[in-house]
């Protein structure tokens, strides 16, 4: 028997749909700056960013500190690349808990069902009547525990999303005819999981990995902007955004400039999330 | 007369390739033109090019003028008068072609001409009127909304929207592919009416011969994006000018007879752009020469009306002749000598339990007391109309889903219910019943090689090598390497056959199996299933809606209706002479089915 | 009636997740480290007759059960007791009433900008799907749900208000008109926010739609672009937008926080912040349950709007018929 | 310094009246009874429930002024008759009778009331006569006039038939200073003007405050035209102030002491060279400049010199005594080396509350944390609500490090302030020695400055007792002084000050006096 192999229609398509567009080719090159930031911006600051020279007080920016001081004389600039650890850390840990729990627990529902989706179900239920923000203000602000509880806190009020979204791509998978002749060949429903379900869900496993992660760093920054997140001390570009607030006279910079990298890393994030989404999610409904 | 519809050279291109070439037809008033053609083959995107509504990133070129107005590059606004007026379409799917938040009367008031949508009251008598004509009861089904209505239902409320505008051309495009054989029969008898009652032109798109041959007056057969032959049904039927015709009407299973080989066209249909400077056939051709390749020829007018695009066709036109006639000759079907039941299903009831809005459960009995069983080496057919609970049965013998009470036995295990099974019974049931899906698409994980996929079946049972069993289902050893992206349908739906008896399983249950594949592999892909039935010894449950399908691949057919049994017998008698009226009904409508047809295809 | 059995049934379902919500807000807040005693005391000196005067007040010596107990019996009645850091004589229930109705202004101005502008951009986006005008929309939308909310509301307030001065930069504004141009930069920053969100969901919504058979259906009917706007694309793409109105709140209850927060707003949610600053555990126990309140209310009000909306769901029940 | 004279280029005040003003504060007060020792509350209450006398700043001594009553008779140590203007009516046009008064007294000795630490030695008030009242001290206090002389007088009748409420929307006092309450929400409080008022009316016909949390946004609010006047919590923003368009801003010196504390009757603080390593550690001229801008003095011992006035010969010989002092600013070698000497040469970890918002605390600790990294030491600052703060600093179970902000007293005597840091019996729980210290020189020292005992002691001794305190201070390093603050106060265009309200004018409601238009 002769077979012509053909060529599958969709790969001329997804030739096309491969090509980065020039805003997410941008995003992605931000993002890799910040995370070079966040792991080495410490060593690359020109100013240890603690140093402190309290006679420069709130100095507009100049040729040795580029983006002028702040109300101790620190180096802004230093502050801002130092910071950034502080600012991706806590959404990292958030997304990266989320996507393992979450991931794990939404696979299992997804596939297992019965009883351990109906608990998830419930509890995705009652998180979604929280206004996320809200609780964590409360929590932190009144129970106290500083910034990982927050992260604590903001995981566990992320999960039902992820929950959610995983469950939901696994059920369609598990639907799928390939997987039911993995299970008429009687493979253990682990290696079902792993072995198929997992790398057809893996898509949008990591596009709600980035979609968490800018969810998280708003929250995060946010808590730091009302004092409740980064303890004083630690350079971290939400806290930097609201002592900078009330100099904004003096010297600008110290709050425009945090203020607009978490826009810019947030945005970075979520235009990658979505094309990484749109590119190759197979299954499960976006957030 | 001039024609109604004049196509001339139309080229469809998307961004970086050529879906249609060179197209060109006319069609005159109250003519019926049939477009026939495999799946990919043009089909859709040349009826849309002929409204003027491709989708976004597709592009027309040459000329498609409707009455003398050229359609191509004019503007929505112009286009709009002509719209539903002069011409309408309908489309495949009826599901999806009504706006689910809206009545049926109102569907079909807002396509009716301005003047008669002024007066409220004159409005209610036109839908009235319309919906009747469409053998709708207007009273009951005016004030419907879509989803509560049938599909076949919904197709005949937007024919009725479609010729609310009393067009002077309608076209259908598959427009009964998602309905169920009886229903189908219906529409089509429907458009038929309609196009002579009205004396309107019909173009009819379907991949099914069959269903051309009984309703058009003419044929167009596209493949690759190009037209090969254009000929009267009559004259097509009786001698097709174009072997990829041939091989077409050959492939087609009879549903009158068993035919001993079923005849299928070797290899699978190329893109468009491959073939822009050859023959498209030439590749799947057995007359094909050196002068194929060298370049592209152009449908030519041979005599009485028929054109054919084979430059050889005068040379070969005998052996074409000869070949139409002595192949598909019955085939004496040799009694099976069955063995021990391998498959005994009693009393099966099973009933799916759905949440409906506000926590309320809601349950759907999908299957209702079904016994039968499968004999070791014998074929057993499951025949019935969408939603008749085959896949249900399928499921529950797999293991897939539980039967809400009844038993079922494969062999000496009890599997009804697949929660009690040991580890070891599992294993067991493994080796005994294995299943190929319909969709080939979704019938291997996109992420595993095939070799990893079928490296995985042989763990589970069996012996062998991903090799061997490559060759035994007909492929090429170095495709173990390759993701399921870079095959083709029936490529695909072999690795399945190859994974499905990799474990040697004593029961293959084939879910539809060649439903989603074009006629020229659905052939290959059922005369693999006979091989593996004849060399491994298999027992097959075969589950299909199409009844020369069953006639071709079981010795026994169980007919299934809402979930219960109304007949079962063997095959042979099931189909030639049905006691119950269920079963009438379905041999009945299959099209051009009836013996007569035969006749007139084999009488040349 | 079967709408009547359904709303029962919601609203029951309702009161549980309300009574779930109270007690986990009371229990967290009675974790608390350090008692609300210590709070209370404040700079006095801690003598055992003002500990005894503010136990007796505050019923603080009371075993956790009783004091929930009675603080639930207070609370049904819409009394959630004595703030402990500001004295109005209606107490907490005063406080919110106070600053509810700025919170719902600003709100209602938002929703209005936001499908003002949100669900127009989003179908314009939807329906001409990778031009330039989508692509500017969905860039802008992509970058109004990602740039959090402060960050947005300091720009708007220290570009329109103090640099250009074209809107003023504090208070609430005495009458309609007054109080319209002072809330316009916070309720731009809080529908900005909810805009992005709208204006995505729509543009997904209408693509879906416009990819439907039935559009193509009604286009080549010859159906007037306008019927086929309202009647097919929009009708259709608002049951996903308007199941989301749920999340859509919860979104714009944690945008408020900074709007209020940045523009100094007297509203719910910065009395919420202050409360948290200043320990004042009954006015958090009230704002969370008022604010869990309105969230129940409003996936209710979804859900019976889907009802209406859609055909489908309203009969679900005798479907097949 | 001191409480006169107005910045350069205040446009120059007219006669005219003001038909509303307002003003910002940072938080509603808790109560409006005015029984508080909150500046934020009396800045309040003072122009509705006044005093009896009102202390004003002159020469940088304090002095009192007749106000409700036209004079004060010590007859001994241990009682006071105060004489009560006649004629005077509450809002309510009820007369002020001496039992109000008496009451009034004694509901600030309560011991649920905020005030009731300063009373401690209370004895009695009664209505010795019409238009009299006596007070009675359970021993010789110095300044028990001082003390009580700040008091609101309020309106008994109402005060009594409100037990519960009082202070709060539903029950707000009736006073007889030149305003009545009009109405409070949790955003404003409004005064609207007292028909029966005895004295000369303010400009200013109503008055209303309203809540503002932070500067950013009350400099907003001012640049809108919102609000006609602002304190100033952050000194450092007083530049940003003046930008705004007309506005003038208003300082005065006050007697106001900031200062660090350490424990040290726990470690590592009861070990003096961890102290001195500490003190060695700070950058006082640094945070001077990034905190207050300027606005803002070192402060050489525990209080500023006036603080003394009540003791000290002459203000040269103080001063001098203060030059001796030691002084410790940053050097981290010297640091560096007390912490060696010390039983954590190492390092070690300490936590320090502050008051959440206090700018220049929060600065001050950052500073200490990143001077003391070096060392080894991990500093965790830790910004607490002010309630808290207070009661954790009261209660004598804070970590041992703590930023004591703006403590002020309208004494200008030892016995005002300074006493309560030091000694065995300020070392219980509500009482001010934070630091645990006290030694012999102290016990021997103290009852010369301590106010119970201090009425038995000449001048010159207690000048001696303070020195050698003092001294022991710097030497010992319970406290580390810092700062002085000035009060600054922000007035929108149109608005003038006729002189810089000091601290004292604010608590006793003669800021309002001071208020005038300029159009
Ligand atoms: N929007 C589009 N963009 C790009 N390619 C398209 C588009 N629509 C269809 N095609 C391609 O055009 C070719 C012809 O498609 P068409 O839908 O006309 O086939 P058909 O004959 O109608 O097939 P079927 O029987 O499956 O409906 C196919 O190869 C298909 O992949
Ligand atoms: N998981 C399910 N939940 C609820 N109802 C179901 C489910 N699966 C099938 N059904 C219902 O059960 C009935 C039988 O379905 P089944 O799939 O067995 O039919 P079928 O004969 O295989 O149809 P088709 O030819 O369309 O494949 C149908 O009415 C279907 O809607
Ligand atoms: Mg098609
Ligand atoms: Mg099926």
């Amino acid at each position: 028997m002769v077979a012509v192999s053909q060529v599958p229609a969709g790969r001329a398509r997804s030739a096309r749909r491969n090509r980065m567009p020039i805003t997410v080719r941008l995003a992605t090159g931000w993002l890799f700056v910040a995370v070079v930031l966040a792991v080495f911006g410490r060593r690359l600051a020109p100013f240890d960013p603690g140093e402190q020279n309290p006679l420069l007080s709130v100095s507009p920016p100049s040729g040795a500190h580029w983006l002028g001081t702040d109300q101790l004389g620190s180096d802004v600039l230093s502050e801002v690349m130092a910071g950034a650890g502080t600012a991706l850390l806590g959404p990292l840990c958030v997304a990266l808990g989320t996507v393992l729990l979450g991931g794990a627990l939404g696979l299992l529902a997804g596939y297992r069902g019965g009883l351990i989706d109906s608990l998830t179900n419930r509890f995705a239920d009652l998180m979604y009547a929280l206004p996320g923000l809200l609780v964590i203000v409360v929590v932190i602000g009144v129970v106290g525990g500083g910034y990982w509880v927050a992260v604590a806190v903001l995981t566990v009020l992320t999960l039902p999303g992820e929950i959610r979204l995983c469950r939901s791509a696994t059920q369609v998978q598990a639907r799928l005819p390939y997987v039911e002749a993995a299970r008429t060949l009687g493979l253990p429903a682990a290696r079902i999981m792993r072995r198929h379900i997992l790398p057809n869900i893996m898509p949008t496993v990591i596009a709600t990995f980035l979609l968490d992660f800018v969810g998280a760093l708003v929250s995060l920054s946010g808590l730091s902007y009302l004092g409740l997140g980064a303890p004083p001390g630690i350079p971290d570009w939400g806290a930097l955004l609201q002592t900078g607030q009330n100099l904004l006279t003096d010297n600008p910079m110290i709050s425009l400039v945090p203020g607009a990298l978490i826009a810019l890393t947030a945005t970075s994030v979520t235009l990658l999330g979505d094309w990484l989404y749109d590119r190759y999610s197979v299954g499960g409904t976006r957030p | 007369m001039n024609p109604l519809l004049t196509v001339q050279d139309l080229h469809v291109q998307a961004a970086h390739r050529t879906l249609v070439r060179d197209v060109s037809f006319d069609l005159r008033a109250g003519e019926t033109l049939g477009i026939v053609g495999e799946s990919g083959s043009g089909k859709t995107v040349t009826a849309r090019s002929i409204v003027a509504m491709l989708p976004e990133g597709l592009r027309a070129s040459g000329t498609v003028a409707f009455d003398g107005i050229p359609l191509l590059g004019k503007r929505e606004r112009e286009l709009r008068p002509l719209r539903g007026t002069r011409f309408g379409m309908v489309m495949q799917d009826p599901f999806t072609t009504l706006n689910p938040l809206q009545t049926t009367g109102e569907h079909i008031r807002e396509s009716l001409p301005r003047a008669l949508q002024r007066s409220r009251s004159t409005a209610q008598a036109e839908v009235a009127r319309r919906l009747a004509e469409v053998g709708l009861d207007p009273a009951d089904i005016a004030k419907r909304y879509p989803f509560q209505l049938s599909g076949g239902m919904r197709q005949r409320v937007a024919i009725a929207a479609a010729l609310a505008g009393d067009p002077e051309l309608l076209i259908a495009d598959e427009p009964t592919t998602a309905l169920d054989a009886t229903t189908q029969a219906e529409i089509l008898g429907l458009l038929r009416k309609l196009q002579t009652d009205r004396g309107m032109a019909l173009i009819l798109i379907t991949h099914d011969l069959r269903v051309t041959f009984s309703v058009c007056d003419r044929v167009l057969v596209m493949y690759a994006g190009s037209v090969l032959e254009d000929a009267p049904s009559a004259a097509m039927t009786r001698a097709p000018r174009h072997p990829y015709t041939l091989g077409l009407l050959l492939a087609e299973p009879p549903v009158s007879h068993v035919v001993a080989r079923l005849n299928s066209i070797p290899g699978s249909v190329p893109l468009a752009d491959e073939i822009a400077d050859t023959c498209a056939f030439t590749a799947r051709c057995e007359w094909a020469r050196p002068v194929c390749s060298a370049g592209r020829p152009s449908l030519t007018v041979i005599d009485g009306g028929r054109s054919s695009a084979c430059l050889r066709i005068a040379e070969i036109g005998q052996e074409v002749d000869v070949r139409q006639t002595t192949l598909g000759e019955p085939a004496t079907s040799a009694p099976v000598n069955a063995g021990d039941p391998i498959l005994t299903v009693t009393g099966l009831h099973k009933v799916h339990r759905t949440s409906g809005l506000g926590g309320r459960a809601r349950t759907t009995p999908a299957v209702a007391d079904v016994s039968f069983e499968v004999k070791q080496g014998e074929s057993v057919g499951l025949v019935g109309e969408s939603g008749s609970g085959k896949t249900t049965i399928a499921r529950c013998v797999l293991g897939l889903a539980t039967p809400t009470s009844g038993t079922i036995r494969l062999g000496p295990l009890d599997v009804s219910d697949p929660r009690r099974l040991t580890r070891s019974q599992r294993r067991q049931a493994t080796q005994l019943v294995q299943v190929v899906f319909q969709d080939p698409y979704a019938s291997l994980n996109p992420m595993l090689t095939i070799g990893a996929t079928l490296g995985e079946a042989l763990t589970a049972g069996g012996g062998g090598t991903v090799a061997e069993l490559l060759r035994q289902v007909g492929l090429p050893a170095p495709y173990a390497r390759r993701k399921p992206a870079a095959l083709s349908g029936g490529e695909r739906q072999r690795v399945a056959i190859a994974r499905a008896i990799a474990v040697r399983p004593k029961l293959l249950i084939c879910d539809e199996a060649v439903a989603a594949l074009d006629v020229s592999v659905q052939a290959q892909i059922l005369e693999l299933l006979r091989e593996v039935r004849r060399t491994q010894g298999t027992s097959l449950l075969f589950i299909t809606h199409d009844l020369a399908v069953v006639r071709q691949m079981t010795d026994r057919a169980v007919v299934l209706r809402r979930g219960e049994v109304v007949e079962a017998g063997r095959t042979e008698t099931l189909l030639d002479s049905p006691t119950h009226p269920y079963t009438a009904s379905l041999v009945a409508s299959v099209p051009g089915g009836q013996p007569e047809a035969v006749n007139r295809a084999h009488g040349a | 009636m079967m709408l009547l059995s359904f709303t029962a049934r919601r609203l029951a379902a309702a009161a549980v997740l309300l009574l779930v919500l109270s007690f986990g807000v009371f229990a967290l807040l009675a974790m608390t480290p350090g008692s609300p005693l210590q709070t209370l005391i404040g700079t006095r000196p801690a003598t055992p007759e003002l500990i005894e005067t503010l136990n007796a007040k505050y019923h603080l010596d009371q075993s956790f059960l009783t004091q929930y107990w009675s603080w639930l019996g207070n609370a049904v009645r819409f009394d959630f007791g004595q703030s402990i850091s500001v004295q109005v004589d209606r107490g907490v229930t005063g406080l919110i009433g106070d600053r509810l109705l700025l919170s719902l202004q600003l709100a209602v101005y938002a929703v209005i900008l936001v499908l003002g502008f949100g669900v127009p951009l989003g179908m314009a986006a939807g329906i001409r799907r990778g031009r330039t005008t989508d692509r500017t929309v969905s860039l802008l939308a992509t970058f109004g749900i990602s740039a959090p909310a402060f960050v947005l509301s300091i720009a708007l307030l220290y570009v329109f208000g103090v640099w250009l001065d074209w809107f003023p930069v504090f208070g609430v504004g005495e009458g309609f008109r007054d109080r319209v141009v002072h809330l316009t930069l916070p309720a731009i920053a809080l529908a900005g926010f909810l805009s992005a969100i709208v204006i995505r969901q729509t543009r997904a919504a209408t693509l879906t739609v416009m990819h439907q058979d039935y559009v193509a259906f009604a286009r080549i009917r010859g159906l007037s672009p306008f019927r086929v706007l309202v009647r097919y694309a929009l009708r259709n793409s608002a049951l996903p937008i308007v199941t989301s109105a749920g999340m859509l709140l919860i979104a714009a209850l944690s945008a408020d926080l900074f709007v209020e927060q940045v523009f100094s707003l007297p509203g719910v949610a910065s009395l919420l912040l202050q409360a948290v600053t200043d320990k004042d555990i009954p006015v958090v126990q009230g704002v969370a349950v008022l604010l869990g309140m309105v969230v129940v209310l409003v996936n209710l009000l979804v859900d019976l709007l889907t009802l209406v909306l859609d055909p489908r769901t309203r009969t679900s029940q005798n479907r097949g018929a | 310094t001191g409480g006169s004279g107005t910045p350069a280029g205040a446009a120059p005040a007219t006669e005219s009246d003001i038909p509303s003003f307002t003003y910002a504060i940072p938080a509603m007060p808790t109560s409006l009874t005015g029984i508080t020792t909150k500046v934020q509350t009396q800045l309040i209450t003072s122009l509705v429930t006044e005093p009896l006398e009102r202390v004003s700043l002159n020469e940088g001594t304090a002095q009192l002024q007749p106000n409700l009553a036209t004079s004060a008779r010590q007859v001994d140590p241990q009682t006071l008759v105060y004489t009560l203007r006649s004629g005077v009516k509450f809002s309510d046009g009820t007369p002020l009778t001496a039992d109000d008064v008496a009451w009034s007294i004694k509901a600030a000795a309560a011991k649920t009331a905020e005030t009731a630490g300063n009373m401690a030695g209370f004895a009695g008030a009664t209505a010795s006569g019409p238009g009299e009242v006596t007070v009675k001290w359970a021993f010789p206090s110095v300044n028990m006039r001082e003390t009580v002389s700040e008091l609101p007088v309020l309106e008994a009748a109402f005060a009594t038939a409100h037990p519960d409420d009082l202070g709060t929307s539903a029950a707000l006092p009736v006073g007889s200073g030149p305003y009545a309450y009009q109405s409070q929400t949790s955003q404003d409080i409004s005064l609207k003007p007292n028909p029966n008022y005895w004295g000369t009316r303010p400009k200013a016909q109503n008055v209303k405050f309203t809540v503002i949390a932070d500067g950013a946004s009350a400099q907003l609010a001012m640049r809108s035209d919102s609000i006609q006047g602002s304190g100033i919590a952050d000194l450092k923003t007083t530049t940003q102030w003046q930008g705004i368009n007309g506005t003038t801003v208003y300082t005065a010196q006050n007697l106001v002491s900031d200062l660090l504390s350490m424990d040290t009757s726990k470690p590592p603080f009861n070990d003096l060279h961890v102290r001195q390593a500490v003190a060695y550690s700070i950058d006082r001229k640094g945070i001077l400049a990034a905190a207050f801008g300027g606005n803002a003095e070192q402060l050489q011992t525990l209080v500023p010199i006036e603080e003394l006035a009540g003791v000290m010969p002459s203000q040269a010989e103080a001063q001098q005594f203060l030059d001796s002092l030691p002084q410790y600013e940053l050097d981290p070698a010297k640091a560096k080396a007390q912490l060696a000497q010390s039983a954590y040469p190492n390092g070690f970890s300490v936590t320090v509350p502050y008051i959440n918002g206090s700018n220049w605390s929060r600065l001050l600790v950052l500073n200490l944390q990143q001077n003391m990294k070096p060392l080894g030491v991990t500093i965790t600052p830790q910004p607490v609500p002010a309630g808290q703060w207070f009661q954790t600093f009261f209660s004598h179970q804070a970590t041992g490090l703590q930023v004591l902000s703006g403590f002020s007293t309208t004494t200008t005597d030892p016995a005002g302030l300074l006493f309560g840091f030091v000694g065995a019996a300020n070392m219980k729980p509500n009482l001010p020695n934070s630091a645990n210290f006290t030694n012999d020189v102290i016990e021997k020292n103290y009852p010369a400055i301590a106010p119970a005992t201090a009425g038995t002691y000449s001048k010159a001794d207690r000048w001696a007792a303070t020195k050698a305190i003092l001294t022991d201070v710097a030497h010992q390093l319970p406290y580390i002084p810092l700062f002085s603050e000035k009060t600054a106060y922000a007035l929108a265009k149109g608005y003038t000050f006729t002189q810089n309200p000091s601290l004292f004018d604010t608590l006793s409601g003669a800021w309002i006096d001071l208020l005038r238009s300029t159009t």
